[in-house]
């Protein structure tokens, strides 16, 4: 049943050709119905697949269909196929999976649209790419579909491009990520010359004869893709930006999907890393670990409902780095999906709330929506519980897992990789639980001036400038809730989120079910730690007490009255402690989230626009020696000659 | 003897043409220099035994080329003279000075590097054949394709002139800025011509400013003329 | 003395050489376009003088062979390029090398 | 020695009669076509009065480009035919091989490309005359021989034919003066670098006796050099020539101000079959004949390369003329091509040829949208005369917004095949830093692509008046054609990469 394998990329792309065709014709619900129809089929080829494999021997669980001869490269051959394998179609079942929930969402939130068919014809073909990435039985496939998913999240993200904004974010993608790209092609080449094979298969079973230098440059090259497609440090400035497109791109390509392909990637040549230096999976955890501490932090001082999802997305595609640096790829891949669930979920709710809330974004606006959009905070309350790390919701414990491991992996620099993780864990349930009381809970603050939600917010250091909320008094807002083809996949994405964890729950080895579904693929390279029980529960304990705590202190923060009021008790006793978490969640603290946020806004933004900068002030230097004048450029010539003969002639000497 | 006299004068003459092509401010002087040269290269090809090309040198290029040229400069009355010591390109001067004298240099080393000498094999040459047949011998057989594609060469000289002489219809098209950029680089042709006047104080002087001034005024009649 | 000042083809090339780079250098700061093409005629001269040097040196007639094509290049360089020459100058009359400088940047 | 000796020899009494060499007339087939199609033209076009009779000169032209293809698929069995094999006729003057075979139907297409985009522009800028035609053809034919010169001479011809009919339709939009401008800047600087080159030769005739690239490679082959100064000089003056037709860095100059001023179409024509026929020259003479010398010329063409990518790149940036910016783009892509030549392979070659084949759709795609989009008077040429291209002509601006993302080297393009291979090439043949060079100018140039896509998308067109722009029939064509091939090469890249392996070049002695 594996052979069916193609079939998978195939649907999504029959269905973008259709609608390329006949998407007008097919109009506004139509061409969305046949979208989700071709994801959905996708999804069920993707199932009968995965039954497949299930009927396999385990080690024989991989099989490669060609397709065609690609293309000749010296004397060998590359060709198109696909490989179906435990890592690739676990993969393809949540792209798909997730996918199909979020075309059903868009048909809801893309409604009354102009161009409604196109932005299903970049969905379809966005879908068809990632599959074409994950299921490559190659690096140059992989490399395409890396491509063609990068080509579509730009289109998208400029997809309302008669505003300049989103045309720059879509730039600012394209160009980031091609510096990324150019770290994968070298490393393609680089397999190419040294290896002669850029296939999976080939590349696992010769990675042993490595040289340990050339490994690693290998191994490095490609993270320098993954840091451009996984927005991880130093490349992460796109993907807030990127918030500037439709919600269910920012859901399906920017958190679920899309993104986590570069944690695909690494995962997917672990032989490779494995042959490098030690040092080279070090630098991976430590790039993970620092960018999931700096996006937390930044994320704590955004005040756009999108860009404190956006910060956290790269936060957590930060923690499957260090899962991956670690050796943790069961992990690694674990979290990913239950972040593809959560995430998405997220941002789904947030669409929900700004499609509810017609289009504001800012959430000193919003406030107390839970009682006007019941479907969206219910679900949106589980997402939140998942990534803030409660158990037992999955994020629990996929985030466990990576800190059990960061543990394990020895030494202080285990213990600091795990710190850190664990002190932006904090942070994570931090800015989680500030978004949602500001979104849900409190005052309605929708229909009061900026000047006024600033006060109710003082966390927030009351920017009135910021965000897109400058304009006061704009039209009369009456938020609602969102039509069923929203709500339905948000509930689907809630349970998912809420029990995704039982794939591969830690309790006993029975029920390590994706650690063993992944076996043949990392099996060989994940690494083994040694940690007594007592200590992973007394780990365990230790991040959901932490989570907790996150979650107080924001609530202390920002519903202070509010939580005084219903547990009296509780809180009485704690009144001075409660006034100097407030004091500094809400002075110096806030003060150094600004800071990095400011910092991220200023100098990291900066420096990318200073190089573009360098180089258009070199071309206008360089422009002066093209002067028009037909005599200088005789002179550039006979420069030219000169240096040529006298290359030359020192060659005779030399 | 006869051959260092022979080469002497020839050589004299080549280069003294040259350097008349180069530094006469009148086109028709220049023209008539090119001459010079043009004879003393045919002299030299006589005295290394090339007869034909020698009197081919001096048909087609002295009888066809150069009067060819001389032909368009009173044609079309461009015959003004070149201010020299006007260069309106800072720096132009030196650094084309520096360049051929490098190219020279250069060339000579490479030339020096083995001896003056060939380095490819010396060939067997019937001495008792004159040149033509040699050469048309050559033109036959080695080069005969060269010698046939040449007609191209010839078809496309022909059909190029014809192109380029049909007369436009319709009127000129100027783009935005044009104008401006035209107007500027007469402005700056006229301040070079005024810098260098404001330099040199011989006499003279006045008649070649006023032809600056003319030709800045021409520049930006040639400019309004744009503009309309 | 007559020794020291016998003619070797080393004096025709030199000299080859150097009518070469008066050629170069007057192209480079002669402003009237047909003085600029006469240059390149001086260069393509010096060339012609190498070529028949070299051929006697070689004692073979290739190189004088090639004399006879470059002769037909140079008269249709000459045909076209006053063409186009001419075509500018019906248009910009006087206009030198330095005035045409539209194009830029 | 007696200075005015050989006039006293008397002629012979008997002249025996010269041996000519054997000609084989199927080999100069092409070449006969293209230069016969043009004669014909001429001469039929002077029993036609009519002015409408462009249509019929394209439609002519096209067919002339097609039966050259046509001529070359036997030459081409015959050469991949292991008892026949490449070879050599015209008394070793020409070489028949799959390098040289593959260069005419390349150029043979540009050819085709260009007189599509030709017509419709000649009715438009009321220039309507059989002339760019003919020169198209002629200069075609120019090409043809450079790519199959087994002989300096030769190749020197090939480029003086080509260049010389390109500097008359550089200079053929007579109501524009930037064309004429054009024209001279193309000429003298041409003329001032075919001079150089013309010296390059003749310093190469003094140090190996010969100018056939058989006899050169055969004389490196058995004589040990030690005192090459002549050949490295010539060397170096040749690679200024060639240079200067391919357009790299320093020889550059010229290009972005003559493809600016000329007539759009004919840049169409002067970015791909001229770049390819100058491609085809360099490659015969340093990988073929040269090869020998690979250790000497492969820093210097190095050195080439990375200052081509980079200016081509970086000034690209800053331009706002669109034409400019393109120009700036093609030296960019001359660079990739470099990258392939200095490997010094056969993979390299291979690599080259394939990112010439794939250029010349791009590029001539490209022009021939800048054409249209240039309305009459062919000067709406500023970036902001593409604002909001894609609200009023949607179909054109895909089509534009395709063959920039394939320039830019995006999967699925022949585009990224093409610098694929190249790139692949340098790295096999130890060049590494070259390809990372080379990608990185890549990821520079990848800007300027998007900067004209977002203005084709993202603003409002400047001027609501502008006439609507329409797609005529034969550009139409051509524009179908070059989309069709850059997306199939880009799925399917082999069909070309293995016809480009086959196209080795080769110096075979006449046979």
């Amino acid at each position: 049943m594996t052979d069916v394998v193609w079939l998978i990329p195939a649907l999504p792309l029959a269905g973008f050709l259709v609608l390329l065709v006949a998407g007008r014709r097919l109009g506004e619900p139509g061409a969305g119905w046949l979208a989700t129809a071709a994801c959905g089929g996708s999804f069920l080829a993707t199932l009968v697949v995965y039954a497949g494999l299930l009927g396999e021997e385990e080690h024989s669980r991989s099989s490669v269909t060609t397709l065609f001869e690609w293309m000749p490269v010296g004397d060998l051959q590359v060709d198109v196929g696909f490989l179906a394998d435990p890592l690739s179609i676990a993969m393809a079942l949540f792209i798909t999976g997730v996918g199909t929930l979020i075309h059903l969402y868009s048909i809801g939130y893309m409604h009354g649209d102009a161009d409604f068919p196109k932005f299903f014809v970049y969905l379809n073909l966005f879908v068809f790419s990632m599959l074409l990435l994950v299921l490559g039985s190659n690096l140059l496939v992989t490399f395409v579909g890396w491509e063609g998913v990068g080509l579509c999240s730009y289109l998208l993200i400029s997809f309302w491009f008669t505003d300049e904004a989103n045309a720059s974010a879509g730039k600012k993608a394209f160009v980031t990520n091609r510096v990324g790209d150019w770290g994968f092609l070298l490393a393609i080449f680089l397999a190419f010359a040294t290896l002669g094979t850029v296939d999976y298969g080939e590349l696992a079973a010769g990675a042993g004869e490595l040289a340990g230098v050339t490994a690693t440059a290998i191994a490095l090259l490609l993270f320098l893709g993954a840091t451009g497609k996984s927005a991880q440090i130093p490349l992460y400035i796109w993907l807030p930006d990127a918030m500037a497109g439709p919600t269910p791109v920012s859901a399906l390509i920017h958190a679920a999907t899309m993104v986590t392909g570069g944690v695909f990637l690494m995962t997917r040549v672990n032989p490779i890393l494995a042959a490098g230096y030690d040092w080279a999976p070090d630098v991976i955890a430590w790039v993970g670990v620092v960018t999931a501490f700096v996006a937390a932090t930044i994320a704590v001082a955004q005040n756009d409902i999108k860009k404190v999802l956006a910060y956290s997305t790269i936060s957590q595609l930060g923690y499957m780095f260090l899962a991956v640096g670690v050796g943790a790829y069961v992990a690694a891949v674990f979290h990913m999906i239950t972040h593809a669930f959560f995430k998405a979920l997220l941002f789904l709710g947030s669409g929900s709330v700004i499609h509810g809330m017609g289009g504001e974004q800012d959430m000193r606006r919003m406030g107390g929506l839970r009682k006007v959009m019941p479907v969206t905070a219910a679900t949106f309350i589980v997402g939140w519980l998942a990534i803030a790390g409660v158990p037992p919701f999955s994020g629990f414990f996929s985030k466990d897992e990576i800190l059990l491991y960061a543990w394990g992996s020895g030494g202080a620099q285990g213990r600091a990789l795990w710190a850190i993780g664990l002190v932006t864990a904090l942070l994570t349930a931090y800015y989680m639980s500030r978004q949602v009381f500001m979104v849900f809970f409190g005052e309605p603050r929708w229909d009061e001036p900026v000047a006024a939600s600033a006060g109710a917010a003082a966390a927030d250091g009351g920017e009135a400038g910021d965000g897109t909320a400058g304009e006061a008094g704009h039209a009369e807002v009456r938020p609602h809730e969102s039509p069923w083809q929203m709500t339905v996949p948000l509930v689907v994405l809630a349970v998912l989120s809420a029990v995704g964890e039982v794939i591969n729950l830690p309790f006993t080895d029975d029920l390590h079910f994706l650690e063993r579904w992944l076996h043949p693929v990392v099996g060989a390279n994940e690494a083994h730690i040694d940690v007594a029980t007592g200590t992973k529960w007394a780990l365990a304990v230790g991040a959901a007490v932490l989570a907790l705590v996150g979650i107080l202190v924001a609530a202390a923060v920002y519903l202070r009255r509010r939580v005084r009021a219903v547990e009296p008790s509780v809180l009485a006793h704690a009144w001075y402690y409660d006034e100097a978490i407030t004091r500094f969640a809400g002075g110096p603290g806030t003060r150094f989230f600004e800071a990095v946020a400011w910092f991220d806004a200023h100098v990291v933004d900066g420096a990318v626009n200073g190089v573009a900068a360098l180089v258009r002030t070199g071309g206008r230097r360089l422009r002066a020696v093209q002067s028009g004048f037909v005599r200088s450029y005789a002179l550039g010539i006979s420069a030219g000659v000169v240096v040529l003969l006298g290359y030359f002639i020192a060659r005779l000497y030399v | 003897m006869v051959e260092l006299v022979v080469f002497a004068v020839a050589a004299a003459a080549c280069l003294v043409g040259a350097l008349g092509v180069v530094f006469s401010e009148n086109p028709v002087h220049a023209a008539l220099s090119l001459v010079g040269t043009l004879f003393g290269i045919a002299v030299l090809f006589v005295a290394q035994e090339a007869n034909f090309l020698a009197a081919v040198q001096v048909i087609v290029y002295a009888g066809a080329i150069v009067v060819l040229i001389l032909f368009v400069l009173m044609l079309l009355g461009v015959d003004r003279v070149e201010n020299l010591r006007v260069e309106p390109l800072v720096g132009q001067r030196a650094a084309a000075a520096v360049l051929s004298l490098g190219v020279l240099a250069l060339v000579v080393g490479a030339l020096a590097s083995t001896g003056y000498e060939v380095t490819g094999p010396v060939g067997e040459l019937d001495v008792t054949v004159a040149d033509v047949n040699r050469l048309g011998e050559s033109l036959f057989t080695d080069y005969l394709f060269a010698f046939e594609i040449t007609s191209v060469l010839l078809v496309i000289a022909v059909v190029g002139a014809i192109t380029l002489a049909r007369r436009p219809r319709g009127e000129e098209i100027v783009d935005p800025g044009q104008a401006e950029r035209e107007a500027q680089l007469a402005r700056r042709m006229a301040e070079a011509e005024a810098r260098a006047g404001g330099d040199g104080a011989g006499e003279g002087e006045g008649a070649e400013e006023a032809e600056g001034a003319e030709a800045g005024a021409a520049g930006e009649a040639a400019a309004e003329e744009v503009t309309r | 003395m007559m020794v020291a000042l016998e003619v070797t083809p080393a004096w025709y090339l030199v000299l080859g050489a150097l009518i070469f780079s008066i050629g170069a250098y007057g192209l480079m700061v002669r402003r009237n376009p047909l003085v600029m093409f006469m240059c390149v005629e001086l260069m393509l001269n010096a060339v012609t003088l190498t070529f028949v040097t070299f051929s006697r040196m070689l004692r073979d007639t290739g190189g004088q062979s090639i004399v006879v094509f470059v002769l037909v290049v140079a008269a249709a360089e000459v045909v076209v390029g006053l063409a186009i020459i001419v075509a500018l100058l019906r248009k910009r009359p006087h206009a030198t090398a330095d005035d045409v400088a539209l194009l830029e940047g | 020695m007696a200075v005015f000796g050989s006039l006293s020899q008397p002629l012979p009494a008997d002249p025996t009669p010269v041996e000519t060499p054997s000609v084989d007339w199927a080999a100069a087939a092409p070449l006969l076509v293209l230069v016969g199609g043009a004669l014909v033209l001429m001469l039929w076009s002077s029993f036609v009065r009519s002015r409408r009779a462009t249509h019929l000169y394209t439609a002519f032209t096209c067919l002339v480009a097609v039966g050259a293809i046509g001529a070359v698929v036997p030459l081409w069995r015959e050469v991949q035919d292991a008892d026949r094999g490449p070879f050599s006729t015209f008394g070793g003057a020409v070489g028949v091989d799959g390098f040289s075979l593959f260069m005419t139907v390349v150029i043979a297409v540009a050819v085709a490309l260009a007189a599509l985009f030709i017509d419709d522009y000649l009715r438009r800028e009321q220039l309507e005359s059989v002339e760019p035609f003919v020169l198209v053809l002629l200069s075609a034919a120019g090409g043809v021989i450079m790519s199959q010169a087994n002989d300096l001479i030769v190749l020197f011809l090939g480029l003086e034919i080509l260049s010389i009919a390109v500097y008359v339709l550089a200079a053929s939009h007579r109501r524009r003066v930037t064309s004429q401008e054009a024209g001279v800047k193309y000429f003298v600087l041409g003329a001032f670098s075919s001079a150089f080159f013309l010296y390059g030769i003749a310093l190469v005739y003094g140090g190996t006796g010969t100018t056939n690239l058989i006899e050169i490679l055969e004389y490196f082959s058995t004589t040990v050099v030690t005192d090459d100064g002549l050949v490295l000089a010539g060397l170096a003056l040749m690679l200024v020539g060639l240079g200067f037709k391919v357009a790299a860095v320093p020889f550059h100059f010229w290009t972005p101000d003559v493809y600016q001023g000329s007539p759009t179409p004919m840049v169409t024509w002067m970015a791909s079959g001229v770049k390819a026929a100058g491609f085809a020259g360099l490659i015969r003479v340093l990988v073929l004949a040269f090869d020998a010398y690979a250790v000497d010329w492969q820093p210097i063409v190095f050195a080439l390369a990375v200052a081509t990518l980079f200016v081509g790149a970086v000034l690209a940036v800053v331009q706002t003329d669109v034409k400019r910016m393109m120009a700036y783009s093609s030296i960019n892509h001359a660079g990739f091509v470099l990258v392939g030549v200095q490997a010094a392979t056969d993979q390299g070659v291979e690599a080259a040829l394939f990112y010439l084949a794939a250029y010349t759709f791009l590029i001539a795609g490209t022009f021939g949208v800048i054409t249209l989009v240039g309305r009459r008077g062919d000067g709406h040429h500023r970036l902001d005369d593409y604002r909001g291209l894609a609200r009023t002509q949607p179909g054109l601006a895909l089509v534009l917004t395709l063959f920039l993302l394939a320039q830019a080297g995006v999967p699925l393009t022949s585009g990224f095949f093409a610098k694929f291979y190249v790139i692949v090439a340098a790295v096999d043949a130890g060049s590494t830093v070259l390809a990372v060079v080379a990608m990185l100018s890549s990821v520079i140039s990848a800007y300027l692509y998007l900067r004209i896509t977002v203005s084709l998308y993202m603003s409002d067109p400047t001027e609501e008046g502008a006439p609507r722009l329409r797609v005529p029939v034969a550009a139409g064509i051509a524009l179908a054609l070059c989309v069709a091939v850059t997306l199939v090469a880009g799925v399917w890249p082999g069909s070309i990469a293995e016809t480009a392996r086959d196209a080795v070049p080769v110096l075979a002695a006449v046979g």
